[in-house]
């Protein structure tokens, strides 16, 4: 009985009762065919499938996405360094200030060049 | 071979990742198949910490199944994922002679692998781990005497990647953003078109659909009460209800069809 | 007070754990049927009404019979929609909001039928990487709801809500930054422990602030859940979801509420530990007493939630990414570089606490001075631009101008020639329809 | 348990990747079997970690991790760019972008 093994019990737990209840709603609810409920919220026109935004590619969530990984890289580089931060001193504290100034650049880049404001 | 826990965890954890290596390679859609590898990855991660790696157990997940593939997720939702994979082969058999390859290269590598490091002794981390007082602390100390060049490497690969990509997906606007001043001398100028409000879609008309133009006080159709995408897709679909008598006919017409 | 030391941990009887497990489970059931009743009812004692009062004593059972009915209510699957993912997206959301409750503490060892054991599941060295790396896969349910429902207005409120989650977990991670510093370990058992002395939310102070502010962020509440905002978006990524389904998102929702207050409880309020006037009595820390503190806290974080929807009006979408990226990062990241090189100082160069207190209230006020500075002229740079452009729209371009014919560059409008300006009258003569029984394919106008 | 069964299982994901770059068409989708090597790779840096007993294969895990991020999110731009001018993610359109 390891470590581990009371996670796997709780998410056997949580995902059989989320199962549970979703095929019981399909047996619990009542089944009333009516075309304009299965249609898609469209107001009202069937959605001709088109290039979502006709085409036009908001690209503000992929540089949204995309700075969160380098972020989310820096931050798991974080970690390991505030873990350990008093064996390391002041050489690590120099080491990790150069690693966060060099990310903050392409995070300045984007700020200036207006990556981040959503329109 | 020992029946322990680990065994147990090997067998579901690896047939999962295989099921869904396959999945990934043979699904009809894009989604799907970032699903199953998303699912190859967590499944990855638990085989880490299986290998007493705790550390990188959860950086995969955090890094790789919630950071890249959700930039995965973002492209695909919005770019290819209906772009489904033209059938023509550029190269003749090429789709045979690639799968023919992949089963040559595992029993290569398998049978490589399998004669040179048979009998390797399995020393196991229990010692590592507990050097510098845990995984996570083994792997700082490693990473800030060791690997100290690849760290701030990486500092540098990461900018290039940052700055390549807003460079090549962000489009500088041409003019600045107009202000809101600037937008409502443009609406009265000469030649541009209706300055109010235009008159709802629906309204007065037996459907409130929003290709149903409004009908105006002298019974004729007001198309600017259709919005712009919609008139600009095609024409039949602008549905004028003056003709028929009754929606219950439009409604049976349209589920003929 | 026994320190948490690992070895407790892994090594409980497999009923223990089962029981652990279900009591942690219905405890998540129970408490979120209680968030939702509590939300109703104090955000209409905040609006003069009375809320949920009728099924059960003092309505307490209404967020109860709610699940019920929406248990009888019509299963409806849009044709458009992706069925698999369709049916996955709930489930992915539920369990990721269970399975974060795995590794908080409620209590210190205690005997539960003979067997001594600490109030809570699990524990291992990254217990707090492990919540990160569950609420990352949570937001899967969000995005493939979104995705899977067929139409645009969940697509792109999948998208939205999805964007903000993401920018507001770095903020979060930012801030756990801190108190991993302090806490020397990134498992919970262990930073409760450290922080019997004094508590984190004391001597981390901002960053116990940015993670209270990610934290709403993170799960889509109040000032922040504009991509469920009925007027934008319908109802975001769960609009075509229905019965049960619906029921899930729900519940994770408010699970996930749980979770991150839960966490803050833990990582900067002392998790189980006695407030101060109540942990002068000595046995305020043993026994099954810090559970009842536990909930308190929890609860503290759960009424600041609820009072913030009832009173704050909802951000703008570019207003929170706004102040989500460039006001909460790089204070985060301002305030790790003080307290580092605050404690390297303090450590290495046996700076003592008073000189750092001042070095450090210095440096703030040079960034705050700074920063205040810098949003002055970028106001200023921006009026000139403003004003400079209106006289430019005042001249209309003439492409005469260098003697020689020049074209126009993009956001410049050529001059209007006459002929342009008849056609223009001609299309708004075009408006005025010319008889009464014309069709409307004659309608579209052939200029 | 011996570990030369994680390595079996990686050159089996390994050599799975290999044939999803060979035979798929969509860029997307021979980006992601690239990723699967990539994990594939990891999963043997970790079993030798452990084989060995020190830690430096999981540190090399850690930087290709951290590498194999930044090289998405470049692969992906060019997708993105690709997609914009040929309205397909099609692999056969790169080479018409010189034209």
């Amino acid at each position: 009985m390891n470590v581990y093994t009371p996670i796997l019990v709780l998410g056997i737990l949580a995902f059989g009762f989320a199962v549970f209840s979703i095929v019981i709603a399909s047996f619990t609810g009542p089944k009333r065919y009516n075309r304009a409920k299965y249609a898609a919220y469209e107001c009202g026109i069937e959605p001709t499938p088109q290039p979502m935004g006709g085409g036009r590619f908001p690209v503000k969530f992929y540089l949204t996405a995309m700075m969160f990984i380098i972020f989310d890289i820096e931050l798991v580089f974080l970690y390991p360094w505030a873990v350990s931060a008093d064996a390391l001193g002041a050489f690590g504290l120099i080491a990790i200030f150069l690693f966060l100034i060099n990310l903050c650049l392409p995070y300045a880049f984007e700020w200036r060049r207006g990556g981040l404001e959503w329109d | 071979m020992s029946i322990d826990g680990e065994l147990v965890v090997f067998i579901i954890c690896g047939g999962l990742s295989v099921i869904g290596a396959l999945g990934m390679v043979l699904s009809r859609k894009a989604v799907h198949s970032a699903l199953f590898i998303a699912m190859v990855m967590i499944n990855l991660a638990i085989l880490y910490i299986a290998n007493s790696a705790p550390f990188l157990g959860m950086v995969q997940i955090i890094v790789y199944t919630g950071a890249v593939m959700m930039l995965f997720l973002f492209v695909l939702m919005v770019v290819g994922v209906d772009s489904s994979d033209s059938l023509i082969e550029t190269i003749r058999g090429q789709r045979l002679f690639g799968i023919l390859f992949g089963v040559a290269l595992a029993i290569l590598l398998i049978g490589g692998i399998g004669s040179s490091l048979g009998d390797k002794p399995d020393i196991g981390l229990k010692a590592a781990n507990d050097e510098f007082g845990g995984n996570v602390e083994g792997i700082a100390n490693l990473i800030f005497s060791d690997y100290l060049f690849a760290f701030q490497a990486t500092a540098a690969l990461l900018i290039t990647a940052g700055l390549g990509a807003v460079i090549l997906t962000h489009r500088e606007a041409w003019k600045p953003k107009a202000s809101q001043k600037e937008l409502s001398v443009a609406r009265f100028m000469v030649g541009a078109g209706h300055p109010g409000n235009k008159p709802n879609p629906g309204v007065y008309a037996r459907h409130n659909a929003v290709n149903t133009p409004a009908i105006l006080p002298d019974g004729s159709l007001a198309l600017d009460s259709v919005p712009e995408p919609v008139r600009s897709r095609d024409d039949s679909l602008i549905v004028d209800h003056r003709a028929v008598s009754t929606v219950v006919e439009l409604v049976e017409s349209e589920d003929q069809n | 007070m026994s320190g948490s030391s690992f070895g407790f941990f892994g090594t409980d009887p497999w009923w223990m754990v089962i029981l652990k497990a279900v009591a942690i489970f219905g405890m998540l059931v129970v408490l979120t049927l209680f968030t939702i009743w509590w939300e109703r009812r104090v955000v209409s004692r905040m609006q003069n009404r009375i809320g949920p009062n009728r099924v059960g004593p003092a309505g307490l059972l209404q967020s109860l019979m709610d699940g019920f009915k929406l248990a009888f209510k019509e299963e409806i699957i849009p044709k458009s929609a992706h069925v698999a993912v369709y049916w996955i997206a709930p489930v992915i959301s539920a369990t990721a909001a269970f399975l974060a409750f795995a590794v908080i503490p409620f209590g210190p060892t205690v005997s539960i039928f003979g067997v001594e054991t600490p109030l809570q599941l699990t524990d291992f060295p990254v217990s707090v990487l492990y919540v990160l790396a569950i609420a990352s896969v949570g937001v899967y349910g969000l995005v493939l709801a979104g995705w899977s429902s067929g139409s645009t207005y969940p697509l792109l409120g999948g998208l939205r809500s999805t964007a903000q989650v993401i920018s507001y977990e770095i903020a979060m991670g930012l801030s756990f930054v801190a108190v991993f510093l302090f806490a020397g370990s990134m498992s919970t058992s262990e930073i409760i422990a450290k922080q019997q002395p004094i508590w984190f939310a004391v001597i981390l102070l901002p960053s116990f602030l940015i993670y209270v502010t990610s934290m709403v962020g993170e799960t889509n509440r109040a000032p922040f859940d504009l991509p469920e905002a009925e007027g934008e978006l319908v109802g975001g990524f769960h609009t075509e979801y229905s019965s049960l389904k619906f029921a899930m998102f729900f519940l994770a929702e408010y699970i996930n509420m749980v979770t991150v207050s839960a966490l803050a409880a833990t990582l900067f309020l002392g998790g189980w530990l006695a407030p101060w006037p109540i942990s002068l009595w000595d046995s305020a820390n043993v026994g099954w007493w810090p559970i009842l503190w536990w909930l308190l806290k929890v609860q503290l974080f759960i009424f600041m939630f609820i009072w913030l929807r009832a009173t704050l009006p909802r951000l703008r979408y570019d207003q929170f990414m706004k102040f989500g990226w460039k006001i909460l990062i790089p204070a985060s990241l301002a305030w790790i570089f003080i307290v580092a090189t605050a404690r390297v100082f303090r450590d290495d160069f046996a700076f003592s606490n008073q000189q750092l207190l001042i070095a450090g209230a210095v440096v703030i006020a040079v960034l705050l001075i700074g920063s205040w500075l810098l949003q002055i002229r970028s106001d200023r740079k921006q009026a000139a631009i403003e004003s400079e452009r209106e006289q430019e729209l005042l001249v209309p371009f003439d492409a005469m101008a260098g003697g020689h014919p020049v074209p126009p560059m993009p956001g410049q409008v050529l001059a209007y020639t006459p002929r342009r300006v008849l056609a223009a009258q001609s299309v708004a003569a075009q408006v005025i329809p010319p008889a009464l029984d014309s069709t409307p394919t004659e309608e579209t106008p052939n200029a | 348990m011996d570990p030369i069964y994680y390595i079996y299982l990686a050159t089996l994901l390994f050599s799975i990747g290999a044939i999803g770059v060979l035979v798929r068409r969509n860029a997307i989708i021979v980006f992601m079997s690239v990723e699967l090597m990539l994990n594939a790779a990891n999963l043997v840096f970790v079993a030798f970690a452990r084989m060995n007993g020190n830690l430096d294969g999981q540190t090399v895990a850690f930087f290709v991790m951290v590498v194999a991020a930044a090289e998405v999110v470049v692969g992906l731009a060019i997708i993105v760019q690709v997609f914009r001018t040929r309205a397909s993610a099609s692999i056969d359109e790169p080479n018409l972008l010189k034209y």
